[in-house]
C-alpha cells in the first residue's frame, strides 16, 4: 500500500535539484513511521465512524420508538375493587394536569372509548360494545427525548398521585440497551481522543528517534552555521511527507473497511454507514482527521528539532 | 581575531581540561597546536570553532566577545571557519561532492558557482574519480581530503584543522599542508593541531604547546633555538 | 505509566553482572517501541472484549427476547365478514400441523380463551366474559433461533394455508438490530485481526529501525568472533522485556478503561462487562494477547538480526 | 598463517581494488602494509580478518582455505584474530573497559580474569583514569589506545593494526609498536598498515608494499638496499 506512493515522491524529490543535506529521504525507518501514522489514521477513522454511527443509531431508537409510553389508570383498585368511571376521570385529570406542567413531555392525550376499542380491536373485533365493562384510564404520552431521568422523574409524579397507576415504556428493556449504546458511543469518542493523543506521542516518538540517528549530522550543520530555520525546515518538510502519506494510506484503507463492513451488514435497516454518509459534520471531521495527523507530524518535528537545535550552544 | 582570557572548560562535573588559557592570534597567522594525546588539543578547537561555550574567562572573536553575540550572529561567525574535524564528520548519506559543496549552499551560493569550485577542488585533491562515492565507500585518506575540502571550499577567514594529515601519507600530506599556507597567504587564519614533529619541523610556523592544561605559545624563534640547544 | 517498570528491568539487568554489548538498554526509541507495543494491547483488549460483548448482548436478545412470536388467524376475514369458531378452529389446527414439521420451532401452543382473556384483562378487567365474543385464534410460538431464514420460512408456510394469518414477531425491529450487533461484531473481530497484523509489522518495523542503529555494532562483534547466538539472545531477551513491559501497560490499561465504561453504562441490565466476566474462554483470550505481543516482539527480534547477520560473511 | 593466491576484490559493480595478490605470511612474522591513500590497505585487512569474501582466489588461514570453512569455524578464527580498526569501531555506549573486555567476554573468560587482565592493560596504554569513559567523550588519541588494548588482549595469534598510531604522539606510538614487538616474540604473527615512513625506518620490519591493486613483497634486506641507493 505504501509503495503507491513512493514514485510521487521521487518526483517531489526532483522537484528541486537537492533536497536534504540530512539523509531524511533514506529509508531507515521511515516506512516504519509512515505506517505507524496510517495505523493511527487507520484506527481512528473506525472509532470515530463507529461513533458517529452509534450517535444516529441512538437518536434514531430514541426518538423512533422510545418517546412514546402509557400511562394507566388500572380499572380496579389494588385491593380488587373495581373503580367507578368517575373516580378513574378523576385520576385521569390529575395525571393530565401534572403532565402538563412538565418541560420534558412533548404532548399527552387521555385516550377516549374509540382509541381503546380500536387498541383491542384485533383480539375482539370491531364490533364489540364496550358501554358495560369497566374500562381502565388510558393517556398516551410523548416525551422530547426519553432519558432515564425524565422517566425517574415521570415515575414519582405519578406515585404522589396514586401509587397504583403504572407506567408502560413500551420497551423497558430499550432503556438499557440505550444506556448501552450511549456507554458505547462515549467509549468510541474515548477512544478516539485516546488514538488522538498516542499518534501525537507516537508521532513525536518516532521523529525523535529519526532524529536521534540524526543528531550528529544536525549538530555539523549547525557547527557550520546553517541557521535553525535550514534545519528545521528538512525535517518539518520530511514528516510532512511521510505524514501525508500515512495518513492517507489510514484513511482510504479505513474507508475501504467502512465499505466492506456496510456490505456486510447490508440491507439492514439500522445499518451503520447510510446514516453517516449523510451527515456533513460527520464527513467533515473523517476528512479533517487525516490532516490534522499531518499536522501533528510537523508540529512533533518542528519543536523536537528545536529543542535539540535549543541545546547547542 | 582570535583573543581567549583566563579561559577554561570542563566537561560535566569532571576535572578542568583546559586551565586559565590565555593567548591572542592575529589576523593571517599561522600556527601549529601541539600537545600530548589528551591534553585538550581537540577540547580548544571546539571552543574557538563555537561547538562549546568555556565555563570560565571571556573568548574574542572577530573583534567581539561571543557572549554578547545573538544567536544569528553566532551562526553567521560559525559561517565564516572551516573545520576539519579529528575524525572527518562526513555526512555519511551524501556523496563526497555534496559534502564539499555544503558550506557554500549553506551560505545560499549560486548552484553553478558550487559546481565549478566543488569539481576543481576535488580535482585538486586526487578524488575527481570519487565525486558521486559515499563516504563509507572511501578510504582513510580519501575521507580526510573530502573533510578538508569541505572546510576550505568557502575560503573561510578562520581555518581550524585537527590532525588533518593523520590518515595520508607524507606525498599528499605536504600537498595539503601547502594548500593551507596559500590560503594562509591571501589572508585566513590558520590554526592547525597536529602530534607530527615531522611536518612542524618542514613547516616553521610558531606553536601553540598545550600541556596539562595550560598553554605556552612558541614564537618561531623560540623553539629553533630550541632545537638548536637539542641538536648540540 | 511506562515509568513503573522501570526499576524492575533495571533489577532484572543487574541478575548478572553485564546484559548487553549492544547499548540496547540504553533507551534511543526504547520507550517508543514500548508505547506502540502498548497501544497495540490496549487497543486488541478494547477490540477483543468489544467482540466478546457484542456476542453475548446478541445471544441474550436473541434467546431472551426474539424466540418468541405470535401467530393469529383473525376472527373476521378479509372481506370483513366473520368466521365461526369452527373455521377459526380449523385453521389454528392447520398451522399447528404446519408447525409440527418445522425443525426450528421449539414450541407452539394454542391460546385457548382462558389465556386471551389474561391476555387482555389489563384492559378489560378479569370478570368479563368472553363467551359471546368471535374471538381471533392465537398460537404462542418458541423457536430455537431466530434468524432472519426461519421468520421468512415460517411466513411462507402460514401464506400457504391463508393468506390473511398475521406473524406478530412483537420486535420486528429487533431483528435489523440483530443485524447490525452481528456486523458490529464481525467487524470487532476483524479489526481485532488487523490490530495483531499491524502489531506485527509495527513491532518488525520497530526492531528493525533500532537494528539499523545497531548494525555496526553488530558487525563488530560478528568480526570479533562472537557467535550469531550470542548476538541474537541480546536483541530477544532486549525485545522481549520491552514487549513485557508493553504489553502489560497495555492489558492494564485496557482493562482500566473496560472497568470506567463498564461504570459508566453501570447497572443497566445490557451492561457489557458482567457477561464478560463470566466467559473463561474470553479471559483466556485476553490473557493470551499480551503474550501473543511478547512472542512476536521476540520472534520479529530474533529474525531480523539474524536476517542481517546471514548476509555477512 | 595466512596465504594468498591470485586474489582479487572489487566492491559492487566497481573496479577491482585489488587484483592478483600472491604472499604468504609465516606464523610470527612482522610485517608493514604500505602504500599510497586509497591503494588498498584496508581493503586487504578486510580480506585478513574476513570482513569480506574476495571476489576471486583463494586465501588460506591457519592452514585451511575459507571457503571450505563452516559458519561456526569462522567465527572460531575470528576469535584468533585481533585488530585494530582504522576508524576505531568501538562500541559507544560501552566504557572503555568493556570494550576492551569484549573480545575475553565473547570467548567466555571468567570475569575475574576479565577484570585483572583488561586493568592492566589499561594502565599501561596509560588510560587508567579513563576505565568508565564512552568511546565520545575521549580524545582521538585515547580512543586509539583502547582500540589497540582491545584488539591485544586476547592474545591473538593474528594482529592486523590499520594506522595504530595516526593519532598518537612520538613517544606514546614507539611505546605502542614496542609492545606489537613484544606480541611478536611471543608468537603473534603481525601485519601493521602505516603511512608513516618514520615508524618504518625505526622498526625495520619487510614491507608489503600496495600500488595499483597490486603486492610487492619488499623483504627488509631488499628496502634497507634501496634505502642506501637512495642515501647515496
Ligand atoms: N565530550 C567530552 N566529555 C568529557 N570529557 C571529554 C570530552 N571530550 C574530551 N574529553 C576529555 O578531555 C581531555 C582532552 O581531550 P581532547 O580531545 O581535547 O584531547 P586532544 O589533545 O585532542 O587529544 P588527542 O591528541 O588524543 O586527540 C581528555 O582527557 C578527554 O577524555
Ligand atoms: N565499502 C566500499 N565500497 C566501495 N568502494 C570502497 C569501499 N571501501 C573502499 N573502497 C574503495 O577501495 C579503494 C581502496 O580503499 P582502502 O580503504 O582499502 O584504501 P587504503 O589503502 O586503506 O587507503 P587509506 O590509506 O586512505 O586508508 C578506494 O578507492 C576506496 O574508494
Ligand atoms: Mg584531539
Ligand atoms: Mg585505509
Amino acid at each position: 500500500m505504501l509503495g503507491l506512493f513512493k514514485k510521487k515522491d521521487r518526483r517531489l524529490g526532483s522537484s528541486s535539484k537537492r533536497q536534504y543535506d540530512i539523509p531524511l529521504n533514506k529509508n531507515d525507518g521511515a516506512d516504519f513511521l509512515v505506517l505507524l501514522i496510517a495505523l493511527m489514521t487507520f484506527l481512528a477513522v473506525l472509532a470515530m465512524s463507529g461513533s458517529f454511527a452509534l450517535s444516529s443509531m441512538t437518536k434514531r431508537w430514541s426518538s423512533g420508538l422510545e418517546n412514546k409510553l402509557t400511562i394507566e389508570i388500572p380499572a380496579e383498585k389494588s385491593d380488587g375493587s373495581l373503580r367507578s368511571s368517575e373516580q378513574i376521570k378523576g385520576f385521569t385529570d390529575k395525571v393530565l394536569k401534572s403532565l402538563e406542567g412538565n418541560p420534558g413531555i412533548k404532548s399527552a392525550v387521555m385516550l377516549e372509548k374509540d382509541d381503546i376499542q380500536e387498541l383491542i380491536s384485533p383480539w375482539l373485533g370491531d364490533d364489540m360494545v364496550l358501554d358495560d365493562i369497566p374500562l381502565p384510564g388510558l393517556v398516551s404520552v410523548e416525551l422530547h427525548v426519553s432519558t432515564p431521568e425524565v422517566l425517574t422523574g415521570l415515575a414519582k409524579d405519578m406515585a404522589l398521585i396514586n401509587d397504583n397507576i403504572r407506567i408502560d415504556t413500551h420497551e423497558t428493556w430499550l432503556l438499557s440497551l440505550l444506556r448501552v449504546t450511549g456507554a458505547l458511543q462515549y467509549s468510541a469518542s474515548f477512544i478516539t481522543l485516546i488514538i488522538a493523543l498516542t499518534t501525537i506521542i507516537a508521532v513525536a516518538g518516532g521523529v525523535r528517534a529519526r532524529m536521534a540517528i540524526h543528531r550528529e549530522d544536525v549538530e555539523l550543520l549547525h557547527l557550520m552555521g546553517a541557521s535553525d530555520g535550514y534545519i528545521t525546515k528538512q525535517f518539518q518538510r520530511h514528516a510532512l511527507i511521510l505524514a501525508i502519506k500515512g495518513a492517507l494510506a489510514g484513511t482510504i484503507a479505513g474507508i475501504i473497511i467502512l465499505l466492506i463492513i456496510n456490505g456486510v451488514s447490508g440491507d439492514a435497516e439500522g445499518g451503520m454507514l447510510p446514516d453517516m454518509n449523510l451527515n456533513a459534520v460527520h464527513i467533515v471531521a473523517l476528512i479533517a482527521l487525516p490532516g490534522f495527523a499531518c499536522l501533528i507530524a510537523a508540529l512533533a518535528s518542528r519543536f523536537t528539532v528545536l529543542r535539540v537545535l535549543s541545546a547547542m550552544p | 581575531m582570535i583573543r581567549f582570557e583566563h579561559v577554561g572548560l570542563r566537561y560535566g562535573v569532571g576535572p578542568e581540561v583546559l586551565s586559565d588559557i590565555d593567548f591572542t592570534l592575529e589576523p593571517g597567522s599561522f600556527h601549529f597546536l601541539t600537545g600530548p594525546s589528551g591534553a585538550g588539543k581537540t577540547s580548544l578547537m571546539r571552543l574557538m570553532y563555537l561547538g562549546r561555550k568555556p565555563t570560565r574567562g571571556l573568548i574574542t572573536m572577530f573583534g567581539k566577545s561571543i557572549n554578547q553575540m545573538e544567536r544569528e550572529q553566532l551562526a553567521s561567525i560559525r559561517q565564516r571557519i572551516g573545520v576539519v574535524f579529528q575524525e572527518f564528520r562526513l555526512l555519511p548519506h551524501l556523496s563526497a561532492f555534496d559534502n564539499v559543496a555544503l558550506p557554500l549552499r549553506i551560505i545560499g551560493r549560486p548552484e553553478k558557482e558550487v559546481q565549478n569550485n566543488v569539481d576543481e577542488l576535488l580535482e585538486w585533491v586526487g578524488l575527481g574519480d570519487y565525486k558521486r562515492a559515499l563516504p563509507p565507500t572511501l578510504s582513510g585518506g580519501q575521507q580526510q581530503r573530502v573533510a578538508i575540502a569541505r572546510a576550505v571550499i568557502a575560503r573561510p577567514k578562520l581555518l581550524l584543522a585537527d590532525e588533518p594529515t593523520g590518515n595520508l601519507d607524507d606525498e599528499i600530506g605536504v600537498r595539503l599542508m601547502n594548500l593551507f599556507d596559500q590560503l594562509n597567504r591571501m589572508g585566513t587564519t590558520i590554526v592547525v593541531a597536529t602530534h607530527s614533529q615531522h611536518i612542524m619541523d618542514q613547516f616553521g610556523h610558531p606553536r601553540l604547546a598545550l600541556s596539562e592544561g595550560g598553554l605556552k605559545v612558541e614564537e618561531k624563534k623560540h623553539w629553533i633555538q630550541k632545537k638548536i640547544e637539542g641538536v648540540f
